[in-house]
């Protein structure tokens, strides 16, 4: 479905990938594991049209995506949660949820789309008037994920949706992942939550200084003594 | 460049300028060479700040005029030389640069930039208004000490010579100072801030204080430039000497189109600019008037008459033109510049490229 | 009187706890760890202690002196120094120019400035690129560059933020090494991790928070051990199937 | 009182021109976070429109804001596009390149205006240019109170479109997030040149409005840019609510200066809150409203 062929990219003269490549499949969930810096959240923004790479290509469904300018990525489905939420801070939650469906597509659909978004996330409705800035960590995320489903994603590529939540609203927001992939969403993850993140994937790449260095299904990377080492602190 | 030939440019180009008045004695030239060393002054005071710590300055004109006024002020309230005027400038210079710098330096960036112009503003109405020391619109009025041709031994040399040589020493000194600064603890100070605040602040650097610093250098030097300034064309008003367009804009452009943060691009900007303006202000050198008598091209006339009131409008396009197309200046995008003039050049880089 | 500590500092951001009454010791001598996900506090303490920032209540005492709400460059010197997450090399100078900026706190010639540089430049194994503009190092030398500014500005405590993130074993090894070479040399160790496992390889204690709270301390098989510890690093699996 | 009164409405009322002129400053602020002062010049090549359609076609200064406003959108549009979006690529020394940039473009429109209509000062005298209408014994300008209820019209409808439409939304979301906006799909580049242009129309507005009442001057756009800042710095950078304040607060700060302190101080006075708020409230009065 989604295709990445020996990407290499540098930040200014820092090379900060190297010869990466690898597949996403129509409706599994994948995860790039790596420590802080290694690359993950580089080859997300590469994929979303942020940073361009120098080398290697970018295919989605035959459609060559690294030439494309970064606003154009969305209207193809592949929709980008960035790390840290990024919400509009001063807008309310529904018009950030708007502001997720401004690709054509999107656009038309927007009002059975946030109805949808709503019934996935009561805490949304509720809380639709407020503003961004004033929302709790966890229904921040829940609002980013809800953004991100504005644009009726194919592949929702998900950057450390984690972080800085406690592990009890962690676990609600990996059920949601999971259940927006059983609706049939492709979900490309960044996590730095091992095990979790490994126990919900069908498949899984390691990254280590802007190289892939290891592949496998959850299962197997997370009986792999190196993950566990590297990663697990084990 | 090699830094032996560097230093033999430099050598030459200092006997040059040294023996220029024994050779030359047309007014005009002289009048030109001693603009442009003013301006290498005022280049190099801006470049201090702006270029090597990174707190670009849009009212130079705030110090110049300083400097230019104190200079005034001597002669009309005290009746001291206006010579006076060129380190005591520079003193009442610092002194206003001080309580500003310390107040306006918690200003990061753009902001700090506009303060400095609204200084400028400031100075400027402060010198209209207050009429009863600074006569207002009407302007300072001083006899010039040379004003008649010289007779020495070399012979009879123009009036216009001891302002040669003050504003060669003052340009000469003020491009000591800058390579003296940067050789130093504080040209690394500055050029950390410049870099980065935070990181400068972390290795222990007090940027506030470093900052000040260099404010009152780069504050110094145009004072001094104000003074003499004054001495030499024997008047000033506010409109002149704080003026935004001609003293605190020129001066950026100098900077910018020699090179910022660079120790001779100011220097190179000054000779640039002072030909420019003067271009404009005199229809290319008289080429317009006499090409427009010639040909009595219609068109020529018409450009002639308008051209010699459009040097804003050039300074204008220069600023854009510059930052669009040349934004590290002559000295700081050489290579640029020498790839355009010369074809052969361009081949080289091309192959440079290549490889 | 301890070498270093903080008491009971709190740090807000509007209603946001970003230090939650956290102290801890930390012995001349010592490497210290401070761990904690993502996000829990950690360069958030560092700048206090720098002086970026100000805590709301609690203090911070060097050597007997109190020194939170000092200036960022007068705790440099009194002998504090640190090293950035996101590095901050001084772009358009080279690498020597980088360290030669921070040796003049202890130098007053340039010679002198120089060749404190240039040794600190060499002990961090950035020697042969010294004339390099440090706008353009890999990511690795960048970090050592922070590293090697950081000491040349001859502190007896230094703060090193994250300074293995993006490395892949090797490098990890290498900076190990300096670390420790660093404080064989004498000097005390503050180091903000995010890897478990090679903090716990160099730290002699290691202080654990987690939303800005401290969660325990101890040696680094206790806090390893440490129930509360390993929820906040690893999070649960749960159950998988949702 | 009736003094006091007298000033307090003239203040007013000119506040809502200066409000205009501060929204169209606060959107191009918010948007691209860059001072663009060249914005008092776009407002004086607003004026020279509308002067020469008045002397040459006779068209009433409100009936031309049809023909200032449009021209100055695309002139702003342009402006973006070919002078400021190329040098967000470029890595300089100086960061304030775009600033500067700003500065030049608005010398050269100053003096381009100087080469056409040269430095004589121009005014337009229509038939209802002194016109007051006396409420008591205060007295309203008719141009002005005219003015001042266009302004809120605008004002109204450019909050409408704000908070309405997905471009004004982006808008919104592109001055917040800027990378954040280009994920969800917003053309950053395009919107960036739309906002420009927008900031230019309204401070075009309030220059076309000001025309039957004011006197007009090449260089006229360098007091406005200021004013436009200090309308800005006072109601909290890159708010436009807080631009509706700050420019009612400049109205009546001037219009009281003028009144008990002299008209030559009046500029100074601009300066010296400049300087003040500057310096004292950096957040402008936003802090202090909370808006």
């Amino acid at each position: 479905m989604l295709k990445v062929e020996g990407v290499d990219l540098r930040y200014g003269d820092m090379p900060a990938l190297w010869d990466v490549s690898f597949e996403v499949h129509k409706g599994e969930i994948l995860v790039l594991l790596g420590a802080n810096g290694a690359g993950k959240s580089t080859i997300i923004k590469t994929l979303s049209g942020i940073l361009r790479p120098s080398r290697g290509s970018i295919t989605f469904n035959n459609i060559r995506l690294d030439t494309e300018p970064a606003h154009e990525v969305i209207c193809h489905g592949l929709v980008h949660v960035p790390e840290g939420r990024r919400l509009f801070p001063e807008m309310t939650v529904e018009e950030n949820l708007i502001m997720g469906s401004m690709a054509p597509e999107a656009k038309k659909k927007r009002e059975e789309t946030i109805e949808w978004v709503y019934s996935l996330f009561p805490r949304l409705r509720e809380r639709k008037n407020q503003l961004a800035n004033t929302l709790s960590g966890g229904e921040q995320q829940m609002a980013a994920v809800g953004r991100g489903l504005m644009g009726l994603p194919k592949i929702l590529m998900l950057d450390e949706p984690s972080l800085g939540l406690s592990p009890l609203l962690a676990r609600d927001i990996f059920k949601i992942i999971q259940l927006v992939n059983k609706r049939g969403v492709t979900v490309l993850l960044v996590e730095q939550n091992v095990k979790y993140s490994l126990s919900i994937c069908d498949r899984a790449y390691v990254l280590e200084n802007g190289r892939i260095v290891l592949s496998g299904t959850g299962e197997e990377l997370a009986r792999n003594e190196h993950v566990k080492e590297a990663y697990l602190g084990v | 460049m090699d830094p032996g030939v560097k230093k033999t440019a430099i050598f030459a180009l200092l006997v040059l300028f040294v023996s220029a008045p024994l050779f030359v004695k047309n007014d005009y030239f002289l009048h030109l060479m001693i603009l442009a060393f003013m301006w290498v002054v005022i280049g190099s005071a801006w470049n201090l700040l702006a270029g090597y710590t990174g707190q670009v300055l849009f009212g130079v004109a705030a110090f110049f005029g300083t400097g230019a006024y104190t200079s005034g002020l001597l002669v009309n309230h005290l009746g001291w030389s206006a010579w006076w005027g060129l380190p005591l400038g520079g003193v009442t210079a610092v002194i206003l640069a001080f309580p500003f710098g310390w107040i306006c330096f918690r200003l990061r960036g753009a902001y700090f930039a506009l303060a400095t112009l609204a200084l400028n503003e400031v100075m400027r109405h402060v010198a209209t208004i207050w009429e009863s020391l600074t006569d207002g619109m009407a302007g300072i009025m001083i006899l010039q000490t040379f004003y008649a041709p010289i007779t020495t031994p070399l012979g009879i040399l123009s009036s216009k010579t001891p302002y040669y040589f003050i504003s060669f020493v003052m340009a000469a000194l003020s491009i000591a100072c800058v390579i003296l600064v940067t050789r130093s603890k504080l040209g690394y100070y500055l050029l950390s801030i410049r870099e980065d605040q935070d990181a400068a602040e972390s290795l222990g650097i007090n940027t506030r204080l470093y900052k000040m610093i260099s404010l009152s250098v780069t504050a110094a030097l145009s004072g001094v430039a104000g003074g003499f300034f004054t001495n030499y064309m024997g008047f000033i008003d506010p409109e002149t000497v704080f003026s935004l367009h001609d003293i605190s804009i020129m001066a950026i452009l100098v900077g910018i189109v020699g090179g910022v943060g660079t120790v001779y691009g100011p220097a190179v900007g000054a000779f640039i600019m002072v030909i420019v303006q003067e271009m404009f202000r005199t229809g290319v050198f008289g080429l317009l008037s006499s090409l427009a008598e010639g040909t009595g091209s219609g068109a020529i006339i018409t450009l002639e008459k308008h051209i010699s009131s459009a040097h804003v409008l050039m300074f204008g396009i220069l600023v854009v033109l510059v930052i669009r197309f040349m934004p590290n200046g002559v000295v700081g995008d050489w290579g640029k510049v020498a790839a355009l003039v010369t074809p052969c050049r361009r081949a080289n880089m091309r192959q440079e490229a290549g490889e | 009187m301890s070498f270093f500590k903080v008491e009971s500092v709190v740090k807000r951001f509007g209603g946001l706890a970003a230090v939650d009454n956290v102290s801890f010791e930390v012995e001349k001598g010592d490497i210290f760890g401070l761990i904690g996900p993502n996000g829990s506090g950690k360069t958030t303490i560092f700048n206090l202690i720098s002086g970026f920032i100000k805590p709301d209540s609690g203090s911070i005492n060097f050597k007997g002196r109190r020194i939170d709400g000092l200036k960022t460059h007068k705790i440099c010197h009194l002998g504090i120094g640190r090293t950035f997450q996101v590095v901050k090399p001084l772009k358009r100078m080279t690498v020597l120019d980088n360290v030669m900026a921070a040796a003049y706190r202890r130098a007053n010639t340039k010679n002198h400035a120089r060749s404190i540089a240039m040794e600190t430049v060499e002990f961090c194994g950035l020697g042969g690129r010294a004339d390099h503009l440090s706008g353009k190092l890999t990511l690795g030398d960048r970090k050592r560059l922070e590293i090697a500014r950081a000491l040349a500005t001859g502190p007896e405590l230094l703060l090193l933020d994250e300074t293995f993130a993006g490395f892949n074993p090797t490098e990890v090894n290498e900076a190990i090494k300096l670390v420790e070479k660093i404080n064989s040399s004498g000097v005390t160790i503050i180091i903000v991790e995010h890897i478990m496992k090679v903090i716990m390889s160099i730290s002699g204690t290691i202080h654990a928070i987690n939303f800005g709270k401290t969660i325990t301390q101890g040696t680094p098989a206790d806090v390893a051990a440490h129930r509360g510890v390993i929820e906040a690093y690893l999070g649960e699996p749960g159950d998988a199937q949702g | 009182m009736e003094l006091l009164l007298q000033t307090l409405v003239s203040g007013f009322l000119k506040g809502g021109l200066y409000a205009l002129i501060g929204i169209g400053m606060t959107l191009i602020m918010g948007v691209m976070g860059i001072i663009n002062l060249a914005h008092g010049q776009l407002m004086m090549v607003s004026m020279y429109i509308t002067y020469s359609l008045f002397a040459l076609f006779g068209v009433d200064p409100y009936v031309s804001l049809a023909v200032s406003v449009p021209a100055i959108f695309i002139l702003g549009v342009a402006i973006q596009k070919f002078f400021l979006n190329p040098l967000m690529k470029i890595d300089t020394i100086l960061p304030e390149n775009q600033v500067l940039m700003t500065v030049g473009i608005g010398m050269a429109l100053t003096e381009i205006m100087r080469f056409i209509f040269t430095s004589d000062y121009k005014s337009i005298q229509t038939s209802y240019s002194k016109t007051t209408l006396l409420m008591g014994n205060i007295s309203f300008s008719l141009p002005l109170l005219i003015d001042f209820f266009i302004a809120v019209i605008l004002t109204g409808a450019l909050f409408y479109f704000l908070k309405h439409t997905d471009t004004g939304r982006s808008i919104r979301a592109t001055a917040q997030d800027r990378d954040a906006a280009i994920l969800m799909g917003v053309n950053a580049e395009r919107i960036t040149s739309i906002t420009f242009g927008l900031g230019a129309g309204l401070v075009a507005a309030a220059g076309t409005m000001l025309m039957p009442v004011f006197y007009l001057f090449p260089d006229i756009g360098g007091p406005f840019t200021r004013k436009a800042f200090v309308i800005c710095i006072l109601g909290g950078l890159g708010s436009s609510v807080g631009a509706i304040f700050g420019g009612i607060t400049l109205g009546l700060v001037e219009a009281f200066g003028a009144t008990y302190i002299g008209m030559e101080f009046a500029d100074m006075i601009g300066l010296i809150i400049f300087f003040l708020v500057l310096l004292v409230l950096p957040g402008g009065l936003k802090r202090i409203t909370g808006m």
